[in-house]
């Protein structure tokens, strides 16, 4: 309960029942995140976690931790509320595909783009779970649901993509099936400052069962993960292949190319493959790779950190200019403040007075 | 100055107004006005009238500005109902404000804007003679106030325009030799606000006084007029606009309860000025966040009322609309979130810039399930100090969120303010909790205000939420003996604040003929009409609520005492609506929905109707 | 199949509740229990009872998902308030429902169900015996269905998973069995829906027919009961819900309109299901968007309106809060949208899954300024069809938004609906203009309902918006006397509905010692106790409002015939609030916010209390 | 009135006063509109303009066309409903940086990914205009305004790129400042198939006067303007500079070049530069030009067409849809819907039966 015990994951498990269906890709996120938090040196009273609604958003009741189920697509508000009032608390975000890019996806920009220091973890299963399966808009053109019997006509939104061009200074993309690499994600997230933005795709068993499987099918797998490293080559298919940028046509763009057997580092057209590199101030190759694999047909989907930057948050520049405030102006004082304007006095004197 | 003497008639009350295009500086006149006249004593209420648009093509309708004044040697409570003068900058500002001048009032216009070109902006014909029709009725006064303004700054190194826009001071010194009053305030306010630019300074002194002098040397003007000092309660006073008062009351509550101040808002129309006044008051800890929208305002606010702080949000009615789902959410979660709803002219867009109380239904109803919000409202510029630390108050003591209501005539409506001494402000009580062994999120108090641990306290972590949950414990639950005994609780919470309130005042006859019962705004107007009932022997009397939710308990004991019970509201009944559902007793309303605050003389003659004979 | 004779009981109405896991299939054996009723001739009423959870861990309480049906020799209204019969597939189920069961009711369980875990997982000891305290209330049958049924399957070529999962046919078969139904109406259904699956319709058949045969031939069910046939109105019946009946609505409204549907949405439990039904129909041209969220969903709505189609949006309680801003555009731009919500219980997200009638004073003045709408209540599951196109004919006719209220019990709850003769439904008439001369956007007919210029058509061109605007001209005019005659106008076009409606049907004594009056889902419960008064020879009436705003003209006419009236609501009084405000009678109300329905029996009881001595 | 006769710019003007500030940038794009619209062959009927709530939303009004002024931020909903309904009529959504980008920013986005066939005009004055001053989503970090009285802390987003990130099939940039630019912009916009979002530069000379001065100015202009034209080489400064894509430290991103002056379309070192191709399928280069000075410091900033792809749109698929519902499942028809389902009758034959 203080900061001198050691905490373990136990300590973040809640009393009740976890409600979500069983099978249920959730499950796998609430264990990861349960077992990074001890590992953060924060106290256990610090982390404070909110929600919106749906499957995804039910996250913070299982959470031993503050938490705040709120309202559909809003999330974001309140958590930007509870970090401005108090910048010391660790802050998490849980959404899902509809609860953060549909309803509330203004929120999101908003709350990226200042940078408000919070951790924000998306789960795509790419469907409405909590209303029963409707399209959300990470669903596929053409998928049929309840209510797009005759197929979903909406293109579907890259919620990394999206993020890094509302000016993420952290944006990563891990997969809830592959626990080893969500617990390194998350924890980049909780030591990044300022917006973390996490996709984490989760299979909904129910509604959208098998989503993903590429990701994780023996067969498909290697060639369908790009796994990204700082400072290394874009490799995938067992460094088989990797992303160079094709100027062709004059036309940036990234490809996929084979890698030479005998230099990994560069293609067999001799061209050199693209090295990941999240923390350059400008942000063009990290929105490049999160195209990869959702808008670019026929390369691998990039999973990790694809954008890692330091810059201010909003919550620090707000304490810092309050604090130049007091600085410069002193300390507020009430009286003074409804004393100092214009004012005048009247006595019993100027009354008598008369005219 | 050598003061030429004509002869002076004293006068009680003198309602002015100010108006011409929104380039003409009448804001700033008839404020400089009101400073005069509150300086040398007497009690004065103003009321501004913007345009909807910024700044609408210079002399058309859509541009006219105006600003009211009234000031008097008695207590006033309302900016007038009728203009004793009124000053028109143009023939559009003519058109639009003559009908309020009463017979035989003064008519001063700037003769020089009279052109063919600014008639045709405001309608008129080219050649049109607007004021023939006019001659028997008011007292016209052409004043070349542009030519006469020019020539006083004759040699002045400026551009001609810039010296024509010294013609609003010519105006003012004009009505300050007319009513007697004092150049030296306004000659003050020039050299510290131009002090450092001295053609400015010098322009603008020397067109004011040409102002006045004017009055005084020539034949036109008959007579001046005095209106003496009022019998003001002895103090501190300053002027102040319902949106500064009710900024500083959420700053006074701030320190009342020790927790920061944090507003989360978005700017609306005639809310935005509490949002800019509070952002400077960074060096009070005050945090000020210019949310992405109305929703993400109230997010904000409740968020930083998890954590602790002071939490309001401010709007108008369209912005109600937007957070009222969020507010269900403060009801459920029982956190102390102040919204402050300015109300304005509706449905939908409606009229931005004019006044109205039609969102008391919305404030209280407007949401899903059964969701008691407690409402407060302030009747005055001055009184939404007072009214905003009592919406902190209660948010604070009783764990709930609270609407606060205040209206476009009350923001940007001002009066003379006796400022408060600040030590006898009681302090505001929270529930924050840290024991962890006593400590559970929906354990109450004896007024059923629950615990508030705060994000950060060791042992205290818990869970709140929109779903339905057990009383004590706070886990979900949607079970139905749970959800009946907390809607219950919710209920019971609300309505016992009323047990607390002090006893209602009734001004005038403590019993008799005619009640009014007000809320908001409408005081001025209806303490008006009921002094001037009382002044003609008529046993009537006055309660201005400023709780509307919970009603205060002692309210049905005073309808009693009256034959008639009249409700004034400037909507179609809403307030009525519920008193007479509650008590069964056949009150009846004065309704006006027409961006207008009553008429005294309305108020008067539909009482009078109502008693019948003495 | 050979039927041993065991004693028969005629009875006139059963209820029985099917309760297990959420996946044990719950919901479609009550369906075709309710199927089998019907087809022979029973009037039927059923209430389904999801969890708020998609798929709870098995077992466990927040997992149980039940279906009640209430079959009858009478016409009924309700499903029933007592169980006479419970099936109970897990221990889970077990505790949640037990309480409903009546005294000397039979209480059938799957006794392979009990296990230590299992009893574990609902909270129980692991080798409780929670059957002992109610060995002398009700009428327990222990049956190892899961054992019975994998012994009726064996042989068959399954995974014993699947097997296990036909437990609920045995089940049926069971209940079959007791109450004397054939197997052919769900034999034929597994026909269609497991033909070209022989495995499954195999397994099914043969777990539907053990059950059957194991109350046939085992001692320990005494004797068997029938239900005869209703008397019922000859026709062509289906069983409906609801939110089917609902979306059905529409659909003929659009086609009475001669204009195409549009529906603009975004999910919301319990109204999903409208937007998914709708969404199947695109061979009726009709349009589903499914918005991202709900502001842009009554938006869309609002845009299709304006262009000419028959525009709805479907929400439930916190997405009105949201639609509330917009609806109030549709106010002031006088454009027909129909906002259909289907309650939940609040406040905020609240009992999602549950029923309660809330919103009313949310949709009646949850807006900004005055803003008046029709509201119209559908009263049962098939009543949804007429409702909806009674909302579509007023929100065409006069041109303006219209709410539809429904509620959980409704929205999923079945009845069996008598299938209209669409030949009998009167045409809906538009006010589509396209004649230039004769065109001004706000000129009226004699209804105040405007001309509806669709853009496209030449010569009509015209802007609306949300600003205050003038009679006819629809310019924008933020005066004090248009913005009165405004008020008046919109407010006297909502009131003039009612002018037009047929007078009120009074049920039972046209007058005498208490009327009921309700409104929405509240019918059949009221309806039943009305009944039940009367057959005891109480004089009570019934109204049931389909009409909320305007309330009907003859309103105040019937109460006068009345000593007593009162006004269920699920809520803690809302249209009774309107109602005393407006007669200043002392109307009762008998209130219940916990999730239920009404229990006849308790608004037997408290009229009888209130009309005192016969 | 109809078809056959010739529109004039005449006949889009309405006949009520303007009311914008004298001076406003408002005007020139109001008079460019009613410029362009004649040229389009489209009957005057046809045009529908809708619009939000700010000053920029007021246009409506100025047009004798179908208009609706609806409320704050949520105008592309209501175009997209008008365009559902009726996919013949030229529907123009008409917003504010505050309108389309703070409130409104979760519609755009929405309306945009599903690319519903609207015209977009977004007037970035980069200030709330109606409410008198103050920052907007599009602001300067650090402006003073009444609201950020110690200046703003927010992070400004960039619209054009917000639009391409969003997946506008069509996405520009113009000054009202610069009509006739303007107007090859609006008609291009026009004639476009699908969401057609067009940022305004717009001076606020009341409440953010001289904002886009550095676009202007003789002294700034030619170096901070960089007028896209398709195929040709993204060149400025009376084509002494120009844009190449470096791979610096294997980092793709635009850098300034001189132009070696013989060769215009070669850097001094050598490199290629860009050509505009705004209608190639990839998004990549319209997203990077979109970054150039607003995000990269010491670029110009490209005005003219940055994206111009043709793809299904919105409104077409759903009348496809249905169409081919109609085909395959028949023309609906009630009384088969509603006899349809599982019935049974009751006579009175088999009520007379009894039990
Ligand atoms: C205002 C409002 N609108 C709609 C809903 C209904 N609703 C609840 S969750 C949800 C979508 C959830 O989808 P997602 O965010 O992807 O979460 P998941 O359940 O898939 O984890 C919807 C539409 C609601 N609760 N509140
Ligand atoms: C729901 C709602 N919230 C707030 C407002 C107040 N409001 C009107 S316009 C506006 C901002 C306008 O800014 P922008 O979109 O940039 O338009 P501009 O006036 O600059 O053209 C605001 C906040 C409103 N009318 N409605
Ligand atoms: S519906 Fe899908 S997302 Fe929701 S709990 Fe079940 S499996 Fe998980
Ligand atoms: S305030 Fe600014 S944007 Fe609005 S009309 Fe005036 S100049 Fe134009
Ligand atoms: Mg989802
Ligand atoms: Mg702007």
């Amino acid at each position: 309960m203080t900061q001198t015990q050691e905490l373990t994951k136990a300590d973040f498990v809640s009393e009740g029942d976890v409600k979500w269906c069983p099978g249920c890709g959730d499950y796998a996120i609430l264990s990861s995140v349960q077992t990074v938090l001890p590992t953060l040196g924060i106290p256990k009273e610090k982390f404070c976690f909110v929600s919106g609604i749906g499957c995804s958003s039910r996250f913070p009741y299982y959470m031993d931790t503050y938490g705040f189920h709120t309202i559909h697509g809003r999330a974001p508000t309140v958590a930007s509320g509870v970090k401005m009032a108090n910048p010391d608390l660790s802050v998490w975000v849980v959404t899902g595909d509809g609860d953060g890019l549909s309803i509330g996806a203004n929120h999101t920009v908003h709350m990226i783009r200042r940078n408000m220091d919070l951790k924000v973890l998306l789960f795509n299963n790419r469907i409405y779970g909590l209303t029963k399966g409707q399209y959300s808009p990470t669903s596929e053109k053409g998928k049929v649901t309840k209510t797009s019997v005759y197929g979903s006509i909406d293109n579907p939104l890259n919620p990394v993509a999206f993020a890094i061009a509302s000016g993420a200074t952290f944006a990563a993309r891990t997969n809830a099936a592959n626990p080893k690499h969500m617990q390194e994600i998350l924890k980049a997230a909780a030591d990044h400052k300022g917006t973390a933005f996490v996709e984490i795709l989760q299979n909904c068993n129910i509604f959208n069962d098998g989503a993903f499987a590429k990701y994780l099918d023996k067969e498909t797998k290697a060639e369908e993960n790009l796994i990204l490293e700082e400072g290394k080559p874009l490799l995938f298919n067992n460094d088989t292949q990797g992303i160079v940028m094709s100027l062709e046509g004059s036309h940036p763009r990234l490809i996929v190319e084979e890698v030479n057997t005998t230099d990994t580092s560069v293609s067999i057209t001799g061209k050199k493959f693209l090295v990941h590199d999240p923390k350059n101030e400008d942000h063009t190759l990290s929105y490049l790779i999160s195209q990869l694999g959702v808008s670019l047909e026929g390369t691998p989907t990039a999973m990790g950190v694809l954008r890692a930057v330091r810059k201010p948050t909003y919550d620090e520049v707000l304490y810092e200019q309050e604090a130049q405030a007091k600085a410069q102006r002193g300390v507020g004082i009430l009286k003074k403040l409804i004393y100092s304007s214009d004012t005048w006095t009247v006595t019993e004197e100027s009354q008598a007075a008369g005219v | 100055m050598v003061t030429q003497e004509k002869p002076k008639e004293t006068l009680s009350s003198v309602t002015i107004r100010f108006v011409g295009d929104s380039g003409d500086g009448m804001q700033l006149t008839g404020t400089q006005f009101t400073n005069t006249s509150a300086l040398f004593g007497n009690d004065t209420s103003t009321y501004p009238n913007f345009p909807a648009e910024i700044r609408a093509p210079q002399g058309t309708l859509a541009g006219v500005s105006g600003f009211q004044i009234h000031f008097s040697s008695n207590n006033i409570h309302t900016a007038g109902d009728h203009l004793d003068v009124l000053v028109a900058m143009n023939p559009a500002a003519f058109k639009t404000n003559i009908n309020d001048l009463r017979q035989n009032g003064i008519l001063i216009i700037n003769e020089d804007a009279f052109s063919a070109s600014n008639l045709k902006k405001a309608g008129f014909k080219e050649d049109e003679d607007v004021f023939s029709r006019y001659l028997n009725k008011f007292r016209i006064y052409k004043v070349p106030i542009t030519k006469m303004t020019l020539g006083a700054l004759d040699g002045l190194d400026m551009m001609a325009k810039a010296k024509e826009r010294c013609k609003n001071m010519f105006a003012l010194g004009l009505t300050y030799w007319i009513y007697s009053r004092s150049l030296d305030p306004t000659l003050e306010w020039l050299e510290s606000k131009f002090g450092k630019k001295p053609d400015l300074f010098e322009s603008n002194v020397r067109a004011l006084k040409a102002g006045y002098n004017y009055g005084n040397t020539t034949e036109i003007f008959q007579n001046t007029y005095e209106v003496p000092k009022a019998k003001i309660v002895p103090g501190v006073y300053r002027n102040i606009t319902g949106n500064q008062a009710i900024s500083l009351g959420f700053v006074a509550a701030s320190e009342l309860v020790g927790k920061t101040l944090f507003i989360g808002s978005y700017p609306i129309t005639p809310a935005t000025e509490i949002l800019q006044e509070l952002s400077m008051y960074k060096n009070f800890g005050v945090k000020t966040f210019q949310a992405e929208d109305e929703i993400a305002g109230i997010g904000s606010a409740i968020g930083a009322a998890f954590a602790g702080q002071l939490a309001i949000t401010t709007t108008s009615g369209p912005g109600i609309a937007l957070k009222s789902e969020f507010m269900n959410l403060a009801v459920i979660t029982e956190l102390p979130v102040v919204i402050a709803d300015i109300q304005r002219g509706g449905p939908s867009t409606g009229l931005p810039t004019k006044t109205e109380q039609t969102d008391l239904l919305q404030v209280l109803y407007g949401r899903n399930g059964e969701s008691p919000i407690p409402v407060v409202a302030a009747r005055s510029p001055s009184d939404c100090f007072l009214a905003a630390i009592e919406a902190c108050r209660i948010a604070i003591e009783y764990m709930t969120p609270v609407v606060i209501l205040s209206d476009t005539q009350i923001a940007i409506g001002s009066e003379p303010w006796k400022l408060p001494d600040l030590e006898t402000l009681k302090p505001i009580h929270t529930r924050i909790h840290e024991d962890i062994d006593t400590f559970a999120p929906y354990r109450r108090n004896d007024d059923l205000a629950r615990q508030w641990a705060l994000p950060g306290t060791p042992g205290c972590e818990h869970t709140i939420g929109g779903l339905e949950k057990e009383n004590i414990t706070g886990k979900v639950n949607l079970s139905a003996e749970v959800h009946e005994e907390m809607v219950k609780i919710r209920a019971a919470k609300v309505k016992g604040i009323a047990d607390k309130l002090p006893p209602l005042e009734v001004y005038g006859e403590q019993s008799g003929d005619l009640l009014f019962l007000g809320w908001g705004s409408t005081y001025g107007a209806i303490r008006t009409a009921a002094d001037e009932l009382l002044a003609s022997g008529y046993k009537v009397g006055q309660v201005h609520l400023r709780h509307i939710n919970p009603l205060p308990n002692d309210l049905g004991e005073i309808f009693s005492r009256f034959k008639h019970i009249v409700v004034p509201e400037l909507n179609s009944g809403q307030l009525l609506m519920i008193l007479r559902a509650k008590f069964l007793i056949d009150i009846k309303g004065i309704n006006q929905v027409n961006t207008k605050p009553f008429a005294v003389s309305d108020l008067v003659s539909r009482a009078k109707e109502l008693i019948g004979d003495k």
